[in-house]
């Protein structure tokens, strides 16, 4: 996109939650107060698990929601109590909400139309917007004639047109298949590059959050559980919910009790040193664990995944699921014990009770540079 | 489907028939009376048979009463009706389904409640009111004693006087006063995506853009189909236009139509005459379906899929 | 100066009104009369009271018979010859005059359209079945009834059941009370007593002779209208208002000759005058001086002899002045079918009189109408007996009454 | 919208949007109905001479009175009978018109007709219709005099006013109906065919509930149509009769008001009608409308 | 599930399409004629862009939608004329089209209602579904009252309730979440096991299809590109098409030339020895490049992704796009030129203009048992 109204193109703000809740009625709060910055042209991915109330806080955010209470501050201004036009924000909402009667070029121009931006103008725009979504071919067709792929592209068309301070991304990529799915990720990544806007991203995609965020926020039933990189997320996860919510197939939580030096398995195997006592959780991410002849610990497979480039072996160990990633062709026998090994410092643990971490309990954590195989 | 539904099908054919046949049945022999002449009915009573007086008896209506006049007084009150309904009931739809307003349920019941009495109940009081829109405030006016404390100062009370009887908006008026539009309208609305709303507010579209721009078109087939149906209903009104009208050049074709059954019973009706001006009159509104029938099926449409 | 009259008509008598109007506006150029057709004499009355109570009601109304009282007492007219007092009022034939004047023998309104009840026969099919003579009792009537059935004719005689013409008229010309106080003519506070009276017999009678096959009902008819089964020829006799005339008549053309003479009387009973039917036109209150001199004005011209004679030879119905009568015998059309009807029909309205047959001054009336259809229709189809059904009327007739004492509570008859 | 937290914040334009029907709506009903009740405390002499203030009295003469009660019942009766068939019948219809079938195209055209025929003049044709010597019924008439006369007998008038009361009410309900159960998804049928359900059996499983808004939609508005809206059928077929067989409430108001110059009688008759239709309408929203409110 | 009545509960069968073609109208063929047969109890996964027809396979063989032409043969029965509850099918479908009037345990006892089971029996039977599916505490609620993946869950038992020989399933897993997702895809491929029905997976997703398939049916356009086991699909694939469409991120394809001894890049770069002469296409997984210092093969990295697990570089030779997959850690200076090499024994051939495989270009191409970085 080239020679763009800086009248209309707005300059990436910080946003600022202080103290924000929300709730829907008397009894439930879907929000409770949560306080978060967000930095000016940062991207931020939302994650969480259905019903969390992600899109609720997008929509606070774009004013399609009011707050139950607290502040919203878009670029230094206070804007909880302003018309959604008046913030500043785009959005690509989870389900399009395309204009069924409007063409592609309609529907992208829309806001552009309200803003009373000239005709000229605005099919230069369109013409941009849609060579770089591979719309252009598109432009006369009404949604109802386009893929659920296409749509989604208008969608995401509409809302970076106007070249915003603030674009909420609502699940956006979630109807496209994997092909579709990834163009369109980096497609996201390059325009974040190029116009800069704080942007904020819910997705249910691990693959997305971990490749489009600046930072992740985590949320569990409207409160905050972790809110950092990617990397420091994924290495250093704040709580076994975190934990469990990322990678991909996700870290395995094992309930460990500690005698003092050891942690021990409920049949008592010792899986790590430790010198706690009482109840703890033991974390290892599957494709951590050192499968080799060597191996202290035993267990037996139960089910093979294979993923092409990989497989999953899922295993049993003291009647908990242990699932273990091994790359492709490492060649295994099903039938037999297998031994294995935890390297301590890719070890996570985690109070018994609250879930949350302790850090730096087995040194530190970051991985070696190299993993071998038995 | 791969299906055996034979079975289904031919009964929905056969209820089908059946249908058409109860429809078109009582159209067939007004039809087929009003080929007849008045000679014959006097002595076999209506037709099961076609006549060949079809076009003298309409050539009679056309000649011998206002019906052709009155047809273009049911045209302009049928169209305005509709038009007025779905404008306003669309409005006020609009109003309570898409404002922040505490009373727009109690807005909703006062609208409502219209389809529970028709007008032809209320048509004596309704005539008071027409005969001066100003009466209710006339009363108001005397029952809260402001008149007495106007009269005081300016030396009269105000009695404003504004009689709509044997006017266009006299005729149109009381039929737009019902609620069943708002209802209509108010029920698709609901069925729309609200994301759609959310969207059109990103894009900065403030109340007025949204309803131009958005919802109207969204609700072409609904107004279409609303339109129709109102449309038929009032140019199929009786009593209202009866009352309401005094003037043969202000009443409506149906009006016109019922005038021609004498009033004394010493007569036996023209009915070949009669039936050939209710071909006459049902000639526009026939065509009107036909025409839109599509819209009819489709913008009632209750939830979008 | 313009004014308007409202009217009910439709059809043909409407037709003659309009030429009326049409004549009246082109005699003169003082005054000009909108006549307003409100399609029934119930919506006009309606249309009258809103428009009186908001004060743009028209300074003419037509109104029927029945809603005599009404008018009388609602304040909103002037009578006629309170208005006109220099007019001969008593050209009016006294059956006519009777049905619309005050206790002090004051036209209220002036009679219009005029009717009364007639007996109308199918000479041709009574001579067939080898009546000669057309009946004149009721038992007469039956005779020939029994003779028609006999010859096979399906429908000897057919009536609707009307009140008008199976109580009213039935009564009047039997000198039947209906209620107490004359009618009604003495007070508000009459009671019904046409349960009590001949009447009752009589209409027993038609049930058992509709029982019988003598008489037939509209509903018995194969054209669903009992006016449409004697102009057909499916019924040989009928009674039925004089307005019929005209259109048996033109059915009959050629086909069957039409006898019309006064209503059949009960052996026994000496005839007395029956009711003069239809409407009359009243002068309503609450327009300017001018409007007034205008609505007299028309009103003149009504009452002139051609203008009646126009009406009578275009609608059926009566002219109910003496002068006009007097005209019609003298022209060359006296005996033109046109004015069949306006001698026997005068002769069966000036027949002598009792207190009883001037006329109906009851209140509600229009409802005690309905009342006594939808009872003797029960007595009809054989719910009932006839006599439970007159008694049920005169019971819910008297409530009426009592509300409609309550209604016009402190009011007098004039 | 479920959540009001979204919608537009506005003060005076939704007044405004909704004046001019709220304007139309309080002179032309409002007032008029207000009048109504207003007279039924009254005695009213029709041309305003006087009125008297009497309380409940007009209430408890109508309440009183067999015949309003009468009235009543037949309206109830006619309710249940000609309004269920009212909708029963275009509810058939409009199954075997979703249906593809060569019939179905010419009947979504055909069954809309009577909308566009005035009342009155149908009437003449169906009283001619249900004629006892020259009608549908004369050879069976033939056959067994007396079987069938609505011109004597009530309930024969009654069947006939349903006849022509169903017919006028198809294309409203037909349309509607039909709207209802072209918007069933189509994979509802498909899952209820890999069910083993055919296409009979799926009337009642699916295409049934799945259309209970619009039939109850229908209802509602026919239930309060047939006890107001009959009364240019009665008015040219029956006028009442026979014996006031067929006098709804409806008419008996009309007759009282209009004809009978009895404005309080009839407009209290009106005020317990009104009332009447909206504790039925209030009901049928209580027990009924809650029920078939799903999400698709 | 115990205690099955067998009167319903069906055979597992094989299902054979013989020379059956779809078409909608007459202008566009949706699918020319295909033969193939399923094996009874087999799983088949079919894999395919949006709009290439899968959808309107399942529903043919479930008798939805007419064949134009051809046969359907179910357990050795011509089916193609018979009504969708004579062919023994179950199906889940894309949008769940659960009954939203039917509370959940009548939606999925309704087939069993259908078909004259008693009350009792139906009431057993949707307990032991609903205990499997953990739906046992909504089994009163109505669709509407659900969460997203709760819905699709119902749909699955409404399908799997009648035990019957074949199932077919639309994509039932598209719209739950990542978490959720793969506890059913666990959860499905169990019960693929317990009751052996011949199983028809349409999905837009790898890890299904890698993981559930006996075989993958590739379709594009209504044909068959290639139908067998997921290790064949993904380590020979038939064309390019397939080897674009498995893998995530898919397989790089260069087009190459061959001057009759060694395979070039546009730049004149040799890739590998071939003696073929002319245009090729020579495809190569992310996963299998090998980056090592001795790598003759330069190239810079563009972008990486960091996925937690494993890193995503992107890069490019000879204007051509290059994706390297590196497992977490390998520490590499991202601003210098990458040294690459691609094994032998991991690299594909395609013809230039079909882009059908040939077959043991380079030997056999079944992976090594270890791979070694730098
Ligand atoms: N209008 C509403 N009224 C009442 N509750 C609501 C409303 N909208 C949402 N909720 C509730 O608020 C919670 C958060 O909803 P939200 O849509 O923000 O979830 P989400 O995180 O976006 O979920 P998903 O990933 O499924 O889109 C949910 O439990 C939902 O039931
Ligand atoms: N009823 C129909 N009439 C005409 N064309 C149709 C119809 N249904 C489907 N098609 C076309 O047939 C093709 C195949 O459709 P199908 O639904 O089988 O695709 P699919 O592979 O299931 O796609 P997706 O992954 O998007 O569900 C599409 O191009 C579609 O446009
Ligand atoms: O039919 P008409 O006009 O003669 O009048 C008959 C009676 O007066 C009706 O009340
Ligand atoms: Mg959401
Ligand atoms: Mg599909």
């Amino acid at each position: 996109m080239t020679a763009i109204d800086l009248s209309i193109r707005a300059a990436a703000a910080e946003i600022d939650l202080i103290g924000v809740t929300k709730s829907y009625d008397a009894k439930n709060t879907i929000i409770p107060p949560i306080d978060v910055t967000l930095r000016p042209g940062e991207f931020t991915v939302v994650l969480g698990p259905s019903g969390c109330g992600k899109s609720t806080l997008l929509q606070m955010i774009a004013g399609l929601e009011r707050v139950s209470g607290g502040k919203i501050v878009i670029g230094g201004r206070e804007v909880q109590d302003l018309e959604p036009k008046h913030r500043g924000c785009a959005m690509v909402f989870q389900n399009y909400a395309l204009y069924p009667h409007m063409t592609v070029a309609e529907n992208m121009a829309y806001s552009l139309k309200v803003a009373g931006v000239s005709k000229a103008e605005r099919t230069r725009r369109v013409a941009d917007v849609a060579k770089m979504l591979g719309l252009a071919d598109f432009l006369a067709r009404k949604p109802g004639q386009l893929s659920g792929g296409q749509r989604q592209r208008v969608a995401i068309g509409r809302a970076i047109i106007r070249e915003p301070g603030v674009l909420l991304f609502d699940e956006p990529l979630s109807n496209l298949d994997a092909q579709l799915r990834h163009d369109m990720r980096v497609e996201l990544a390059e325009l974040h590059r190029r116009i800069g806007a704080t942007s904020v991203f819910v997705t249910h995609d691990q693959v997305e959050a971990m490749t489009l965020a600046d930072r992740i926020l985590i949320l569990n039933k409207g409160h905050i559980e972790q809110f950092d990189t990617p990397k420091a997320i994924y290495h250093h996860p704040a709580s076994v919910f975190v934990a469990k919510f990322i990678g991909s197939p996700p870290m395995n939580i094992l309930q460990v009790e500690g005698d003092g030096s050891v942690l021990r398995l409920a049949d008592g195997q010792s899986v790590a040193n430790y010198s706690g006592k009482g109840k703890f959780q033991l974390g290892i991410r599957p494709e951590d664990i050192v499968v080799n002849a060597g191996g202290s610990i035993k267990t037996e497979i139960r089910y093979r995944e294979d993923l092409g480039s990989h497989e999953i072996l899922e295993t049993k160990i003291a009647e908990q699921n242990l699932r273990i990633a091994m790359p492709f062709g490492v060649e295994i026998d099903t039938t037999q014990t297998l031994s294995l090994s935890f390297p301590q410092a890719r070890l996570h643990l985690f109070e018994g009770e609250s879930g949350r971490a302790i850090a730096n309990a087995f040194g530190d954590a970051q991985p070696a540079s190299v993993k071998e195989y038995q | 489907m791969v299906e055996n539904a034979r079975s289904i099908n031919i009964a929905a054919s056969i209820l089908l028939a059946i249908g058409i046949l109860y429809i078109v049945g009582p159209l067939y022999l007004t039809l087929s009376t009003a080929s007849q002449s008045y000679e014959y009915m006097l002595r076999n009573g209506l037709a099961w048979v076609p006549g060949t007086e079809l076009f003298s008896n309409m050539r009679k209506v056309i000649q011998d009463t206002r019906i052709p006049i009155q047809m273009l007084n049911s045209l302009i009150v049928a169209f305005s009706n509709a038009l007025a309904t779905c404008v306003l009931s669309f409005l006020s739809a609009y109003a309570i389904v898409y404002f922040r307003i505490r009373w727009a349920g109690v807005a909703f019941a006062l609208i409502l409640a219209t389809i529970m009495l028709p007008l032809d109940i209320r048509v004596i009081t309704t005539y008071q009111v027409a005969a001066n829109i100003f009466s209710p405030l006339n009363a108001v006016l005397d029952f809260t004693g402001l008149n007495s404390l106007i009269e005081m100062a300016f030396g009269a009370p105000v009695q404003l006087e504004l009689s709509v009887l044997d006017t266009h908006f006299g005729l149109i008026a009381p039929l737009v006063a019902h609620g069943t539009g708002t209802f209509l309208f108010r029920q698709f609305f609901l069925t729309l995506p609200k994301d759609l709303f959310k969207a059109a507010r990103m894009d900065g579209a403030g109340p007025i853009r949204f309803l131009i721009d958005i919802l109207l078109p969204l609700a072409r087939t609904s107004f279409a189909s609303l339109f129709v149906l109102t449309f038929l209903s009032g140019w199929t009104q009786y009593l209202w236009p009866l009352v309401g009208a005094s003037t043969p050049d202000m009443q409506t074709a149906v009006v016109g139509l019922a005038r021609l059954v004498p009033d004394a019973d010493g007569q036996v009706p023209d009915f070949p005459m009669i039936m050939a001006g209710a071909v006459l009159v049902s000639l526009v509104p026939l065509t009107m379906i036909a025409l839109l029938q599509r819209f009819l099926v489709q913008g009632l449409v209750l939830s979008e899929k | 100066t313009d004014i308007e009259f409202w009217y009910g008509n439709t059809g043909p008598v409407e037709t003659a009104i309009k030429a009326q109007c049409d004549a009246f506006n082109a005699s003169q150029s003082k005054d000009r009369v909108n006549c307003v057709g409100q399609g029934s004499y119930e919506v006009s009355m309606q249309k009258a009271i809103a428009a009186y109570r908001a004060k743009n009601n028209p300074v003419l109304i037509q109104f029927f018979d029945a809603g005599t009282l009404d008018l009388m007492l609602s304040d909103a007219i002037e009578p006629v010859q309170d208005l006109m007092p220099d007019v001969k009022w008593d050209q009016y034939i006294a059956g006519a005059r009777a049905y619309y004047e005050t206790s002090g023998g004051k036209l209220v309104a002036q009679p219009y359209n005029s009717s009364t009840l007639l007996f109308y026969t199918n000479k041709t099919l009574l001579e067939k079945a080898g009546i000669m003579q057309t009946p004149t009792t009721w038992e007469e009537v039956m005779d020939a009834a029994r003779k028609l059935k006999a010859a096979g004719n399906a429908c000897p005689f057919v009536t609707d059941g009307d009140t008008w013409r199976v109580l009213e008229q039935f009564s009047a010309r039997h000198g039947l009370p209906i209620a107490t106080k004359n009618n009604g003519y003495d007070g508000l506070d009459a009671e019904y007593v046409m349960n009590t009276t001949f009447a009752a017999k009589h209409l027993a009678n038609l049930v058992e002779w509709r029982n019988e096959g003598l008489v037939r009902l509209a509903a018995d008819t194969k054209a669903g209208n009992y006016t449409a089964a004697f102009n057909a020829g499916e019924c040989a006799m009928m009674e039925q208002s004089s307005g019929s005339y005209a259109a048996a008549a033109k059915a009959f053309d050629g086909k069957y000759e039409l006898t019309v003479t006064m209503a059949p009387m009960y052996k026994g009973y000496e005839r007395r005058n029956t009711f003069v039917g239809g409407a009359s036109i009243y002068v309503m209150k609450g327009r300017g001086k001018d409007e007034i001199e205008a609505a007299k004005a028309f009103l003149d011209f009504l009452r002139k002899p051609e203008q009646q004679m126009f009406f009578t030879a275009n609608t059926g119905y009566v002219p109910v002045t003496n002068d006009v009568l007097d005209a019609i015998a003298k022209s060359d059309e006296a005996n033109s079918p046109k004015y069949a009807t306006a001698k026997v029909g005068v002769e069966s309205m000036n027949q002598p009189a009792t207190p009883a047959t001037r006329g109906i001054r009851l209140g509600f009336y229009v409802q005690f109408r309905e009342v006594f259809m939808e009872e003797t229709q029960k007595a009809f189809a054989g719910q009932q007996t006839m006599q439970v059904a007159l008694d049920n009327t005169k019971k819910r007739g008297d409530q009426l009454l009592r509300r409609f004492e309550q209604t016009y509570k402190g009011k007098k008859l004039p | 919208m479920s959540s009001d937290s979204s919608l537009f914040s506005h003060r005076w334009l939704p007044a405004l949007l909704l004046a001019p029907m709220m304007l139309l709506i309080v002179l032309f009903f409002y007032v008029p109905v207000f009048q109504a009740f207003y007279w039924s405390f009254f005695l009213e002499q029709p041309f305003g001479g006087g009125s008297e203030f009497v309380g409940l009295q007009n209430f408890q003469r109508v309440l009183g009175d067999p015949e309003f009660w009468a009235a009543t019942g037949r309206t109830v009766v006619f309710m249940l009978t000609a309004s269920s068939l009212a909708v029963v019948v275009p509810l058939m219809l409009a199954i075997a018109a979703d249906r593809k079938i060569g019939m179905s195209y010419p009947a979504r055209n055909i069954l809309v007709w009577p909308k566009g025929i005035a009342g009155a003049s149908i009437g003449v044709v169906f009283a001619f219709i249900f004629n006892p010597f020259v009608g549908l019924m004369a050879p069976l008439n033939a056959l067994f005099p007396g079987l069938w006369n609505p011109g004597i007998n009530g309930t024969d008038a009654f069947v006939t006013l349903v006849a022509a009361h169903v017919w006028s009410g198809i294309p409203f309900n037909f349309v509607i109906l039909l709207a209802g159960l072209r918007s069933i998804p189509p994979t509802m049928y498909q899952a209820a065919a890999m069910d083993g359900a055919g296409p009979w059996r799926r009337i009642f499983d699916v295409q049934l509930p799945l259309i209970m808004p619009q039939l109850f939609l229908t209802f509602v508005l026919e239930f309060t149509e047939s006890i107001t809206s009959v009364f240019a059928l009665i008015d040219t077929i029956t006028g009442g009769g026979p014996g006031g067989a067929t006098r709804l409430l409806v008419y008996k108001i009309y007759v009282d008001g209009f004809r009978g110059f009895d404005l309080s009688g009839a407009s209290t008759q009106t005020a317990i009608l009104m009332v009447f239709v909206l504790l039925l309408a209030a009901c049928q929203f209580y027990f009924v409308g809650r029920r078939i409110n799903y999400e698709r």
